[in-house]
């Protein structure tokens, strides 16, 4: 679950202010969140986002590309000290890590091609539909198993590029994913595709930890709270977003 | 667990259908190359040298990305995703086939060329009767080497949202946060490779009967 | 009938001239020995007649029918692949290294090209596969692979393997000098039967006894040319030509 | 567009670090356990048959996995990641090269180990001078063969997360969600893979001064 | 001193006896020749004598050191593997076949052992080599490389290859019988010339007269065993036994 009281022998926060930086475990080809940019080097809202967390823990971030299949190992076995990158907030991850509080909400959206017919649910009925393989987008869509069931077939791919290019080529006929990065995707190819009104729910983004380090995951809620308070997470959101849509808990 | 090893297994259906397919055409058309390579005319030789150079060259992960994607594109056909998964590896293989076969060719004396010629026979019969029955029993290491690593290769599909023993995996191992999986993955390579080494060390020894 | 008739064949390897204007003319019939040094153009005379090597120079006529015509700076004339495979079919030719075919056994060896050149249907070509290995003297042999038989097994099988398309002529090329020494009287033995049914023969061969027992023609070849054609008497006992008389002593 | 193939050119670095790296332990290494596999012991020759099995039967992705993630975990130790793939890629083709020099080894005639012998020389020294020479000239198209397919296969050290030709490229791919890009890893796959076959025509025709 | 002291060899192929109790002994300086038909042990006997077989029965001493005891039912005892080797250097060996170096020029073969068994220098061993290649006739060759040779040829380079390591005995299996009849000579020169230097020898061979001439003494094998053991004329001239009759008939 979320950060709760510090356990006595967890030293996680002490360990990372003595170290002087932590670790930024990312999947360096998701773009806005983490992506190389044209000069070579990672950028993206997680990673501003990230920075300016550490500026204000007095620490630095050391950002370290993975292998999206082996984020459970890299943290486990220590070779990096957080997984944030568009991390979507399920309950078998909750089982495994422990999670900052949201920082940002993602729809599961379907793209289609510009001239499809497509728009609900309902009309995937018997249609070709594809998903990244691993993504929160194959796991909304498997929430709903009457609609699964409807399809004509359910394609996992590698990447969004190549569920994309399906699209486009015609051998599939929706593509489920994440708004945040669909939307991203679309400027890269304008007047291709479009997103349906209906959508596959709506989903949080937070920052994974390991297990045990709870008081260093109550760190970052603090400075998350402290950034919207005084508008840092607001002009981070709008440099990628152009808008405020930084996750703002309720209470 | 059960409903795990289930999940994977489904996988083994593209494996091997993958690996009979491409075994079936490869082999032959493998023989066809090296023919062509060794006897053919400056430009037989020299598309099958460009062709082989190609196909070896390149990952053969991008060649699957390139039939799927690229010819439909450029032929504004449409292809289906097994098919073009056959064409791939069926194209790629074959060039590792005529190296292999060619070398095995160029391995019989040139006495059993000469004999054939003197009794009568043709080419095509010298070929087919004479040398290339020899010429297999020479290169069944190699040939193995290729078979085990073709049953590894299936995966790659995966690049065109084919599922298989490896994706399954993958699947698997990022929903249950469970890298063990990958053991369970492994262990089904292994009776899978198990087979196939078996399977050459007795042709070997089958086909030890001459020299 | 001419069984061979070779006009003026000139043959290079590189800038070597392994045949030099060799003319021979064999007649049906005839048992002809061909004898000289190491080098001398023997094997290559043997394999143009088969063509085995393309010639750059004359012509050739096998059963008195044209089969090549080469001219000076030309591409040598062949007749078409086809017409060829079925002269080359009524010429037996046993080489020195054997060439048995490894992967099949001693009977498949000898129903090949029955089988497939001849199309015999498959019991006759065993029939004649059988008889033949009587002939040679290895009855119980027709199971063996050829890495199960000695030296001379290997040539008898050969032998067989020739006769087996019922050729009119038979070319031998040194058919024993792979032999150890024990071995060889066997060869010789199917090789003399085969003299007595007046088999057309051509054998180059380095032994002198044989050639002069079996042969009623003996031809002398050095530097790519034929140096003496006659009975072998006239060779053996009065070998005129001083190169001949030398190359006789040391063989013998 | 320049930047872009800097940018991959970049992962070559890897591509050439990790080949050249593999090469230098696992023939070597590849020519003992041979060596092993042909004149050891009964449980040499065990041991070395399962480790043949085992790595040659199992996807190289896999194993890298395992060396990266599972032995730090077992044995308790960090591993860094450059050295992770090396030894994966070591172990790995040393099993490969291990079959193929053993068939090398074995075609060597019989007569020149009992001449060795006969001058006196030790079992070593008629290894290292007379037979491994001569078996390295035969085995040069597998061993062509497999060195092509290592430089494809060193992309697969993206599953450990180390930047190479491949991952560059797919990360521009998906930036710029331009699957052309692919075509310039296949350009750069072909540059690497060209010299390979040039070295060794070249290599084979200078060894045919002999034989 | 006896070079060489065979007691009760026993040496099995299956369930083949290719040597049933054998003894011989060779003293130094004499030279002598084993005939005797094909598969009578002939081979097996030398290869036992250089360690390239290992005998089940009987013992040999070497240089008048016991190298190998056998006792029926019990693993060979043999010296140690370093000791051994030093006795085998002193043994040299040509083998029908030749087994030159093919990756190795004349020179190299011949150095070989030289620089690694006896860790001559390389200067020295390279005199040496040309020194032995020109006793062998073949002073022009030392660039050569083995493919590039005759048989005849490649034979004498197998002999001074041998001879580089200076050995006490010299082996010779057959090492004129892979040869076509006009190489021989060349060959059997330089085993005279050997012969007349006084080293010691035994010499395989099918070659009656060159036995007859060079051996003071012959041996005839026949079925694992040594059936006679004398001088060259009370062997080529009286064969007592009617076995070693009939098989010099047929040889001669
Ligand atoms: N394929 C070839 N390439 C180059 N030279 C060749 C070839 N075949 C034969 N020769 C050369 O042609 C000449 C004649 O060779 P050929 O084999 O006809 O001689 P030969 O009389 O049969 O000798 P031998 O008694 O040694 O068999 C020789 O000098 C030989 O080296
Ligand atoms: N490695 C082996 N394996 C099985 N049988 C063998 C082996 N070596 C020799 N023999 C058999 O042992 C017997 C003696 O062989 P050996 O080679 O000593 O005969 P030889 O007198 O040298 O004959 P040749 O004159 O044919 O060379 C033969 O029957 C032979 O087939
Ligand atoms: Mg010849
Ligand atoms: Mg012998």
């Amino acid at each position: 679950g979320t950060a709760k009281e510090p356990v006595a022998e967890d030293t996680s926060l002490a360990d990372i202010q003595a170290k002087g930086v932590f670790i930024l475990g990312l999947d360096d080809a998701f773009p806005p969140m983490g992506f190389r940019g044209e000069s070579g080097e990672i950028e993206g809202f997680d990673i501003d986002l990230a920075n300016e967390v550490a500026k204000r823990m007095g620490v630095k971030v050391q950002l370290q590309p993975i292998d999206w299949t082996a984020k459970e190992m890299e943290i486990n076995n220590k070779n990096i000290d957080v997984i944030w990158s568009g991390l979507t907030i399920t309950p078998e991850r909750e089982a495994a890590l422990t999670f900052s509080q949201p920082y940002l909400g993602n729809k599961q959206v379907i793209v289609v091609l510009e001239a499809s017919t497509i728009d609900e649910k309902s009309d995937l009925a018997g249609k070709k539909v594809g998903v990244q393989l691993d993504s929160s987008g194959q796991a909304a869509v498997e929430k709903e198993t009457a609609i699964l069931d409807s399809f004509g077939e359910f394609l996992k791919f590698d990447t969004y590029t190549t569920a994309l290019l399906d699209l486009k080529n015609g051998t599939i006929d929706a593509v489920v994913g994440d708004e945040i990065l669909i939307k991203y995707m679309m400027t890269k190819d304008p007047g291709t595709f479009k997103v349906a009104s209906d959508n596959f729910g709506d989903e949080l983004y937070g920052v994974g930890f390991r297990k045990a380090d709870i008081s260093f995951a109550a760190e970052v809620n603090k400075q998350f709270n402290a950034m919207i308070a005084d508008g840092k997470a607001a002009e981070i959101s709008t440099k990628w977003f152009g808008e405020d849509i930084f996750y703002k808990p309720a209470n | 667990m059960e409903s795990i090893i289930f999940y994977i297994l489904a996988g083994a259906n593209t494996t091997l259908r993958i690996f009979f397919v491409t075994l079936i055409f490869a082999i032959p058309l493998g023989i066809l190359f090296a023919i062509g390579k060794i006897a053919g005319g400056k430009i037989i030789k020299g598309i099958l040298d460009i062709y082989t150079w190609l196909l070896r060259g390149t990952p053969l992960m991008l060649q699957i990305f390139f039939v799927f994607y690229g010819i439909p594109q450029l032929l504004g056909i449409k292809l289906d995703r097994d098919l073009a998964a056959y064409i791939a590896f069926i194209i790629n293989y074959t060039a590792y086939f005529t190296e292999i076969f060619r070398a095995g060719i160029l391995s019989i004396e040139k006495g059993q060329f000469e004999a054939s010629k003197a009794l009568g026979m043709s080419y095509p019969q010298t070929m087919r009767r004479i040398v290339i029955p020899q010429a297999i029993k020479r290169v069944l290491p190699p040939v193995g080497n290729e078979f085990i690593t073709l049953i590894k290769d299936t995966s790659l599909v995966m690049v065109i949202a084919i599922p298989d023993i490896m994706r399954n995996t993958k699947e698997i191992v990022s929903r249950e946060a469970s890298p063990e999986t990958f053991i369970i993955a492994a262990v089904i390579y292994l009776i899978l490779t198990y087979g196939i080494v078996f399977l050459f060390s007795k042709t070997e020894k089958r086909l030890s009967y001459y020299d | 009938m001419k069984v061979v008739n070779l006009k003026n064949i000139e043959k290079s390897f590189g800038t070597l001239k392994a045949l030099n204007g060799v003319d021979l003319v064999i007649n049906k019939g005839e048992i002809v020995s061909i004898i000289g040094p190491s080098g001398s153009g023997k094997s290559t005379l043997l394999r143009c007649i088969n063509h085995l090597e393309i010639i750059e120079q004359g012509t050739i006529d096998i059963f008195e029918m044209p089969i090549a015509n080469a001219k000076e700076g030309e591409k040598t004339k062949y007749i078409s692949e086809k017409e060829l495979r079925k002269i080359i079919q009524r010429i037996g030719m046993v080489f020195q290294g054997f060439n048995l075919f490894p992967h099949k056994s001693v009977l498949e060896n000898i129903m090949e090209a029955q089988l497939t050149v001849k199309k015999t249907p498959p019991a006759e070509a065993k029939a004649i596969a059988l008889e033949l290995l009587h002939k040679v003297g290895l009855d119980d042999k027709e199971k063996a692979y050829p890495s199960q038989l000695s030296g001379g097994q290997k040539q008898r099988v050969a032998i067989a393997r020739a006769l087996a398309m019922q050729p009119e002529i038979m070319l031998f090329d040194e058919p024993t000098s792979a032999l150890d020494p024990e071995l060889v009287g066997e060869v010789l033995q199917v090789i003399k039967k085969l003299a007595q049914e007046h088999m057309t023969m051509i054998v180059v061969t380095h032994e002198m006894a044989f050639a002069r027992e079996i042969s009623n023609r003996v031809i002398f070849m050095d530097e790519g040319k034929i140096m003496m054609d006659g009975k072998p008497d006239d060779i053996f006992v009065n070998p005129t030509h001083p190169r001949i008389k030398t190359f006789i002593e040391r063989m013998i």
